[in-house]
């Protein structure tokens, strides 16, 4: 990709290391897929996860100390970028752990699928570590075109079929707009680095051909964070996924958007909030509004938890203009901390859901639920954690990422949207509450398929590291952790 | 320290028996009831010869500092002078008596433990009210022997009227006790201490009122005279004394009549030097003891329930204690009190012996030549009913003629006139009482006939001790106008207590002016004729069961009558037009308000959410293309937001 | 006994919680009770520690424990007691052992699961009580709700999954405003004094614009109306209480709404003096309503659990009069009614906690609380008439109860205040003796013509167990209330001179003064209204 | 000589063509190829500015363009095969079993 010629050292090699190894793997399985004989399905998702862990490794140690642009700004290193690989790198790790039995167990595993897997994993790592348009879009179309992929071709029924096809068609649709809008700032600017370009709009904001490629490229990142009005394709999206890849969808594209939103909205274009904040604004509210509202009423989980990371994405999105708003360093620590909470949370939530799940019956309802405590105790105990933290009570992880971005907002001055927010988490606490109401309080509900999931050492790990995590990170941690977020965010938080 | 065994005593009694004595035999709960009791009277004698001899002087007696908040002080402590030492003996000599001749009355019961308990908790709770130094020690008895008394109406629960009687007792005189609240908190807001002995330096010996002050003494008092009106049984919260009879005879011979419904006249007695200062409030005292006195009276004439007519000729006598009150005769009325205490007890106590003679029937149609089967009660009945008609030498005459006296120089002709007609009616309703139970012929069926006799010595005793009592105590307090006695002795024997206030002297020039001898013997002479004709006539009415002249009486004024037997319809307009609305309100609130409006709004907000939700979802999934469609719409939607 | 004496706040705190968890590792149900008890009997002897060595002297805080916890953001983990909390404090170690003696016979495979989640709402009460930090306090704030849902949802009665759910969304929704008041109140501080903060005592300092404190006192009522529960945000509760589980409603109406009462005095009136003086009326005119609304719908019930949660929305309506009894024109608060309100706070858990047991002693027998269906029951069950009667008497405000000295606290200082209030008031303390005397006579006495009634078993040994404490504790408070006011006292007194103090300077001070010490606060806030 | 605003204006009614091709069309090849429109409008702009602004940076992201676009036509044509072989249609009407 050195198209200009930039001189490539060394240096970059080890920082990029991370994304390198993965293609590597990804290419490896697709090799197997080829030559059948190479090697079982064990083996290659067992060279999955051993990829995985390289290239954590590979994050881990990667020189980050001072933020340093290779390739003209194609590929960024740095304390963000590192908090962002990690964090992706840790969740595609567990999610394959616990999809691990669905893959192994689906009536044809390829290695295409691993390959994918990993593929997308190294696009959404190029995305967090890319300052550059042209790295940005190729990034993200990488792990965009292998979620398609992924969301069909592991359980051809007629639901993935469907879900697959409106994503991707939905998915295009938007990446078209996103890159209009790129094009319009190109043509503006001259330039393709994010942090030029958002320098140089600024200047030249009241013009009207910048204006539009701004809101075009902020709706295309609004469309893979699944903020509403955006956000319809996600529900039918995370209901035909498989499950593993729904846990994805709910918390890698989240991570990674929001990483590139931070760094898109907290430089330049901070100086002329006032243009853009509305716009961010109404699509916030909104969101809250309309994921919390809807959520409301679906009967499957996972389209519930579809409905709540939209409202999910609202709350972030008001943290995002908070930083826009304020600078410094709080509110960026403020998002981070609300993504990690979120991450586990979601994580834990699917992790229980893909447990329960069966060939017959991958997509759990309420009614599935009912009675369960009596059954399940603990997994009813850690789901009913979970709920208790995305409605964000206390003592969870909830309550406190979202008592950081309330705080950010209303240093920003953002009262109305802190209300509405406020009103969203009323309203969610809703739905989160009735599924702990049908598996606590209700009587069994007779269902065609029932569940009956067998005892895993792998889910319980997770789920309870999981739980333990989420109160922890309510009660203990949130010092330290915030102290640790606050000095990673200093790199690019503006003073 | 003797005082506080005084009322330790009963409190020690209440619990033995209420909480340890459970099982025992009723014997032993009337031992342990009544020694307590005893125990209580003596040292409470010793306790008053100690202060009498000691000059007579109120002493402050300090327990602990009992309730103290901001500027708000109450501490425990007690005040023993001439009134408080007086009441006290009243309370537990009376008492005494009336716990001795509960034994013989609860004979038949199986476990008096409850009764006896609830007795002596009484007397605690009495005493407490009158030796308290302050208005919230006085309230703490005020509302407990309220507390005791609905226990002890409704002391036969299982007949729900009774437990009803109770609670109406309480309720009733919760609204006067509302008004005792409400005059504490004034008296605390503008003299800033609710204690007598500090109010009584701030009106005799402080400085001059500020104008506030004085108007707020005026609604002091009269906020407390609500209180005295539900304890003290008077016009408009006198409801619930009649059908306080539901309790125990003993009970209706201590309770509602001797000792707590004279609490009102204690308290009025005890703040005297306020009253004096707020003669508006004087002349509605005045006004509302005597229209009680007269309103209860002409009920008491066609009431048939012994105990009924008892009942409301208490309300008519506390009338008039009341009315001595409303005119600045408070020994007066602190004197009737006493008597009244006296011969009111010995007039329930002996109905109380007729009633368990005729198996607990009250309907005096049913009685009649009574005085056969039983002598002794006879006699001390016909003792007690000439004390309270005021037959000349008793102790009612000399009481009741004191206090229309004073009516008349204090309150003028009409409140006399009033007080006197309840007098003529008392002479005609007791004297018809006595006719009836003891005379004529006997109504009742052949079964209780048979049974009928005298009562055992443990309940005639006390009757006996009470005669004499009634029959004598009249000479402590001779007017000046009947030669050859000591004159007011109990008069001064209080006037230590009474203090006009120097600002309010001038509106009370009776008390200390001179009046003709001859005005004053010329009223007594009205009075005690009237009292001859109106009992006379009841004798010729009813000296052999009623006669064909009552009946006929009767008929003629049948439709005074009617009023009369039901009471002015006083209860049926309260129901009406106070209790009924108040539950269709509380109704309206509960099933309307709470459920319907505010439920509804609140449970109608997370409705209208699911609403939307529900409409939303179906309307916006699905297709494809309407999902792009709404992305566009998303798009237009920012780009308005971004240009305008 | 230094390290004790230090941090016996903590372990106080924190002890419930332990044995919560270790009752979840317990074998079997028998050892779970046992386990419960001593964790709750030892959590409150550390409480009678506290009482003892409670300085009643001193009107500050004693027992502090300061830590650092979320530095980044000055949110510290503080804990401390003074007067205000302190005998609220020892009333959740108090009933807890009794609640748990009266849940000590019910079986089942869920029950220790119950005896859990008790222990760990235990902990939320105590937490939130002592908790000096705004952030801290919040957490143990809602926490608690928790348990509570659980407790109502899964041992409640019919309706119980309707009934929890608006309980927790209901009370949760008022929190999340006082959340973003308090942040907005944390923001406000920074910029008057450049350090971010959340220690309560920090906040009291900062005196926002007068705009601004009606505002956030808004919120923060709000937030503790509905704990409360102030009417007309009471709906809540009737049906909690009817749903919820006999311990369920007595830990709820124990202390639970106690809780609103004392986010009122701990954080509304002090951190918002001006918005005080302006809201007092509107809040002493919804007590009002209250007590006389609440009394005349518990006189209308016919299910006793009902009339009982009715009731309390009256007798909490006292408290909050109570606690907005301003005097003098509005610069002072009145001490007394003040003293008063925290009294019946004490006062109410006590009775109305006694009055739950009672009825949940014939519920379990009869498995009905319709007043028809009793009657006459005195005769069966003397000593339970009894119990009934003292905690009636208590709650009905008679002297020599406990509830007796609080009303009249509280009435003597409204009064001072407004005395059309207070005559008003005062009328619920008669329609108080309406209801409950109704209900002791439908109980109580009247014929025992029910065939069912007649075989009742009067109290068992373990059922005296639990209820003479209470019944004790409420003629305690009655005859010698000093001993408890004298605890009270001094921080109730600083509380008013406070606010005094804070009149008074608001007064003298020209308005300009002020608005130019806050006039970075008008930008913040700009964007707010 | 056509302004670079021109090409700008060209390149957004060609977009708006793909838009309004992807809004109504129910054919699901049609669909795709709207989209495809659509980027090549993208690439229009690119190319355009390039000219204007004398950066290779523009032409660069067209060939990535083209290159993603063609990735994507491949996915995009698989499902819609998949689809189709299965069910004989590639309407978008019929795929409507996810709601809600």
């Amino acid at each position: 990709m050195n198209f200009s010629f930039p001189t490539v050292t060394l240096d970059f090699y080890i920082s990029a290391l991370p994304v390198l190894i993965l293609c590597l793997g990804a290419i490896s399985a697709m090799l197997q897929s080829v030559f059948k004989k190479v090697g079982s399905e064990t083996a290659v998702f067992g060279l999955q996860i051993v990829i995985l862990i390289g290239a954590l490794l590979a994050a881990l140690l990667a020189p980050n100390s001072v933020e340093t642009a290779y390739l003209s700004g194609n590929y960024l290193t740095g304390l963000i970028t590192q908090f962002g690989q990690v964090t992706l790198l840790v969740i595609a790790i567990i999610i394959s752990i616990l999809f691990k039995d669905t893959w192994l167990k689906a009536k044809f595993f390829r290695g295409e699928i691993s390959s994918l897997y990993q593929m997308v994993i190294s696009g959404m790592l190029v995305m967090v570590s890319s300052e550059d348009l042209i790295t940005l879009f190729v990034g993200l179309e990488l792990s965009s075109i292998g979620l398609y992929a992924l969301l069909g071709y592991t359980d051809p029924t007629r639901k993935s079929q469907e879900g697959a096809i409106k994503y991707f068609v939905l998915g295009s649709f938007a990446t078209a707009l996103l890159m209009f809008g790129f094009g319009l700032l190109y043509s503006a600017t001259g330039t393709m680095r994010l942090s030029e370009i958002v320098e140089l709009v600024p200047k030249m904001a009241d013009h009207n051909w910048v204006q539009l490629g701004a809101l075009f490229a902020m709706v295309g990142l609004g469309f893979k964070l699944a903020l509403a009005p955006f956000h319809l394709w996600a529900p039918d999206a995370y209901e035909a996924a498989p499950t593993g890849i729904t846990a994805l969808m709910a918390t890698s594209v989240k991570v990674m958007i929001i990483l590139v939103a931070m760094r898109i909205f907290g430089g330049g274009l901070s100086s002329i909030y006032e243009v853009w904040m509305p716009a961010l604004m109404f699509l916030a509210v909104i969101s809250m509004i309309a994921g919390n509202v809807m959520a409301l009423v679906q009967n499957s989980l996972k389209r519930m938890l579809a409905y709540s990371s939209i409202a999910h994405s609202g709350y972030m999105a008001v943290a995002i203009c908070a930083i826009g708003n304020l600078g410094g360093e709080f509110p960026y620590a403020a998002v981070l901390y609300y993504l990690i909470g979120y991450a586990i949370i979601s994580i834990g939530s699917f992790g229980i859901l893909m447990w329960l799940e069966n060939d017959q019956n991958d997509n759990i309802t309420l009614d599935n639920l009912s009675g369960m405590a009596s059954k399940h105790p603990k997994a009813c105990f850690a789901l009913a954690v979970f709920m208790f933290a995305f409605a964000g009570m206390p003592p969870t992880v909830g309550f406190i990422s979202k008592f950081f971005v309330f705080n950010a907002a209303l240093k920003a001055n953002l009262v109305s949207l802190v209300v509405i927010g406020i009103i969203g988490s009323s309203i969610s606490l809703y739905y989160y509450l009735r599924v702990i109401v049908r598996m606590f309080m209700s009587e069994p509900v007779k269902v065609a398929a029932p569940l009956a999931p067998k005892n895993s050492v792998i889910v319980s790990l997770v789920v309870g590291v999981a739980v333990i995590l989420v109160v922890l990170l309510g009660t203990v941690l949130p010092g330290p952790v915030m102290d640790h977020l606050i000095s990673t965010s200093l790199e690019i938080a503006r003073n | 320290m003797l005082l506080w065994l005084v009322i330790l005593f009963p409190l020690l009694g209440a619990a033995l028996n209420g909480l340890l004595l459970r099982k025992v035999s009723k014997t032993v709960s009337h031992i342990v009831g009544a020694s307590a009791l005893i125990a209580s009277f003596a040292c409470a004698l010793t306790a008053y010869m100690q202060m009498m001899s000691a000059g007579g002087e109120g002493q402050v007696i300090f327990g602990f500092d009992w309730l103290e908040a901001g500027g708000f002080k109450a501490p425990f402590q007690f005040i023993l002078d001439r009134l408080s030492g007086m009441m006290m003996l009243i309370i537990t000599g009376i008492g005494s008596l009336i716990h001795i001749y509960a034994g013989g009355y609860m004979h038949e019961e199986k476990a008096t433990w409850r009764f006896f308990s609830y007795l002596n908790l009484f007397v605690f709770m009495m005493l407490l009210l009158v030796l308290g130094d302050n208005l919230l020690i006085m309230f703490i008895g005020w509302e407990g022997v309220g507390l005791c008394s609905y226990l002890l109406i409704g002391y036969w629960y299982e007949d729900d009227a009774n437990a009803a009687a109770g609670m109406k007792a309480f309720l009733v005189n919760r609204i006067g006790d509302i008004g005792f609240l409400i005059g504490v908190f004034l008296c605390f807001k503008f003299f800033g201490t609710v204690s007598f002995s500090e109010l009584k330096d701030i009106i005799i010996n402080g400085n001059a009122l500020t104008g506030p002050q004085l108007e707020a003494v005026s609604w002091i008092t009269l906020a407390l005279f609500i209180g005295a009106c539900g304890k003290s049984a008077q016009l408009p919260l006198y409801v619930w004394l009649p059908d306080a009879m539901a309790g125990p005879t003993p009970v209706s011979a201590l309770i509602h009549a001797a000792t707590m419904v004279t609490a009102g006249i204690y308290m009025m007695t005890r703040l005297n030097f306020l009253y004096f200062l707020a003669p508006d409030t004087q002349m509605i005292v005045a006004s509302v003891g005597a229209a009680t006195a007269l309103f209860a009276a002409t009920i008491a004439i066609v009431q048939n329930d012994i105990k009924k007519v008892l009942a409301y000729s208490t309300v008519s006598q506390l009338g008039y204690m009341v009315l001595a009150c409303g005119v600045g005769a408070y020994a007066g009325g602190v004197f009737h009190l006493f008597t009244h205490a006296c011969f009111k007890a010995l007039l329930f106590l002996g109905a109380g012996s007729v009633i368990v003679a005729m198996h607990h029937k009250q309907d005096m149609q049913e009685m009649g030549g009574l005085r056969k089967y039983m002598p002794i009660t006879h006699a001390v009945m016909l003792v007690g009913v000439l004390a309270i008609i005021g037959f000349p030498g008793l102790a009612g005459f000399f009481s009741k003629d004191e206090i229309l006296w004073k009516a008349w120089i204090g309150g003028g002709p009409v409140i006399w006139g009033m007080g006197a007609m309840a007098a003529v009616c008392t002479a005609f309703y007791m004297t018809r009482l006595l006719m009836l139970t003891f005379y004529g012929p006997n109504r009742s069926d052949h079964h209780t006939r048979e049974h009928l006799h005298e009562t055992s010595a443990v309940m005639w005793a006390p009757l006996v001790v009470l005669a004499i009592l009634s029959a004598v105590v009249g000479y402590l307090n001779v007017p000046h106008v009947i030669p050859g006695l000591p004159h007011l002795l109990f008069e001064h024997y209080l006037s230590p207590i009474i203090h006009v206030p120097a600002a309010a002297a001038e509106h009370w020039p009776h008390l200390t002016a001179t009046y003709s001898h001859s005005l004053e013997l010329g009223l007594m002479g009205i009075s005690v004729l009237g009292m001859f004709l109106s009992a006379g006539f009841a004798i010729v009415l009813y000296k052999n069961g009623p006669s064909p002249t009552a009946i006929k009486l009767k008929k003629s004024f049948s439709g005074i009558h009617k009023v009369l037997t039901n009471k002015y319809y006083v209860d049926e307009f309260y129901f009406k037009y106070i209790v009924d609305p108040l539950k269709d309100m509380s109704l309206f609130l509960w099933k309307i308000v709470d459920t319907v409006i505010i439920d509804g709004i609140v449970n109608g907000i997370g409705q209208a959410f699911m609403l939307v939700a529900g409409l939303t979802s179906f309307r916006m999934s699905g297709s494809l293309h309407r999902h792009a469609m709404v992305v566009m719409l998303g798009i237009f939607c920012l780009l308005t937001i971004l240009l305008f | 006994m230094d390290f004790f004496n230090s941090h016996v706040l903590t372990l106080t705190t924190f002890l419930p919680l332990l044995t919560a968890v270790a009752i979840m590792f317990t074998p079997n149900l028998a050892i779970s009770r046992w386990v419960a008890m001593g964790g709750s009997a030892v959590t409150f002897l550390f409480s009678l520690h506290v009482w003892y060595y409670f300085d009643a002297q001193t009107p500050g805080l004693q027992f502090v424990e300061e830590y650092s916890w979320i530095p980044s953001f000055g949110i510290k983990y503080i804990m401390g007691v003074d007067g205000l909390n302190l005998l609220l404090f020892i009333l959740t170690t108090f009933l807890t052992p009794l609640i748990l003696l009266s849940v000590w016979h019910i079986e089942g495979s869920k029950q220790k699961a119950f005896l859990s989640l008790f222990m760990f709402l235990e902990c939320g009460m105590l937490g939130s009580l002592v908790a000096f930090d705004m952030v801290f306090f919040y957490i143990f704030w809602e926490a608690m709700l928790i348990p509570m849902y659980f407790m109502i949802g899964i041992w409640g009665g019919k309706n119980r999954i309707d009934a929890t759910t608006k309980f927790i969304i209901y009370t949760v929704v008022g929190s999340l405003f006082m959340l973003a008041a308090a942040i907005v109140l944390y923001l406000l501080h920074y910029q008057k004094t450049g350090t971010y903060s959340t220690n309560i005592l920090d906040l009291y300092t900062t005196a926002p614009l007068y705009e601004t404190q009606l505002w956030l006192f808004g919120a923060f009522a709000l937030a503790f109306a509905i704990k409360v529960p102030l009417f007309p945000f009471h709906t809540w509760l009737p049906d909690a209480h009817t749903e919820a589980p006999t311990a369920g409603s007595v830990i709820l109406a124990g202390v639970l709404l106690k809780l609103g009462t004392y986010g009122l005095l701990r954080f509304a009136i002090p951190l918002f003096p001006e918005a005080v003086a302006t809201y007092a009326p509107i809040i002493v005119s919804l007590g009002v309503i209250g007590i006389i609304y609440g009394a005349l719908t518990a006189w209308m019930q016919k299910d006793a659990k009902k009339l009982v949660a009715y009731s309390s929305v009256s007798h909490l309506g006292f408290v909050v009069i109570g606690s907005f009894a301003l005097v003098a024109g509005g610069n002072q608060i009145s001490v007394e009614a003040l003293t008063g309100a925290v009294y019946q706070m004490i006062n109410h858990g006590i009775s109305t906690g006694a009055l739950f047991f009672l009825v949940g002693i014939i519920y379990e027998r009869r498995h009905t609380r319709m007043l028809a269906d009793f009657g006459g029951l005195a005769k069966v069950m003397p000593w339970f008439a009894f119990m009934l009667i003292i905690a009636t008497l208590s709650s009905v405000g008679l002297p020599g109860t406990g509830g007796f000295v609080g009303e009249f606290l509280i009435l003597l200082g409204t009064f001072q205040s407004s005395p059309i209030a207070g005559i008003t008031a005062s009328l619920g303390v008669l329609l108080g003796a309406v209801y409950m005397l109704h209900l002791c006579r439908k109980i109580l006495f009247g014929p025992l013509d029910k065939k069912e009634n007649q075989e009742l078993q009067d109290l068992s040994p373990r059922e005296f167990a639990y209820l003479t404490p209470l019944a004790i504790l409420a003629v305690l408070m009655g005859i010698y209330p000093n001993l408890f006011l004298d605890k009270i006292r001094p921080s109730v007194e600083h509380l008013a001179q406070n606010y005094k103090q804070y009149r008074l300077v608001a007064a003298e001070q020209p308005a300009k003064d002020i608005e130019n010490v806050a006039s970075s606060e008008q930008s913040a806030e700009s964007a707010g209204e | 000589m056509p302004t670079s605003e021109s090409y700008l204006i060209l390149a957004t009614i060609m977009f708006g063509c793909g838009v309004f091709g992807v809004l109504f069309r129910k054919n699901l090849i049609l669909v795709m190829m709207s989209i495809e429109l659509m980027l090549n409008a993208v690439n229009l702009v690119f190319v355009s500015a390039t000219q204007t602004l004398g950066n290779v940076d523009g032409q660069v992201m067209v060939f990535f363009v083209i290159t993603v676009a063609a990735c994507e036509a491949a996915v995009g044509l698989a499902m819609v095969i998949a689809l189709y072989r299965k069910y004989g249609t590639i309407d978008t009407d019929f795929l409507r079993v996810l709601r809600g």
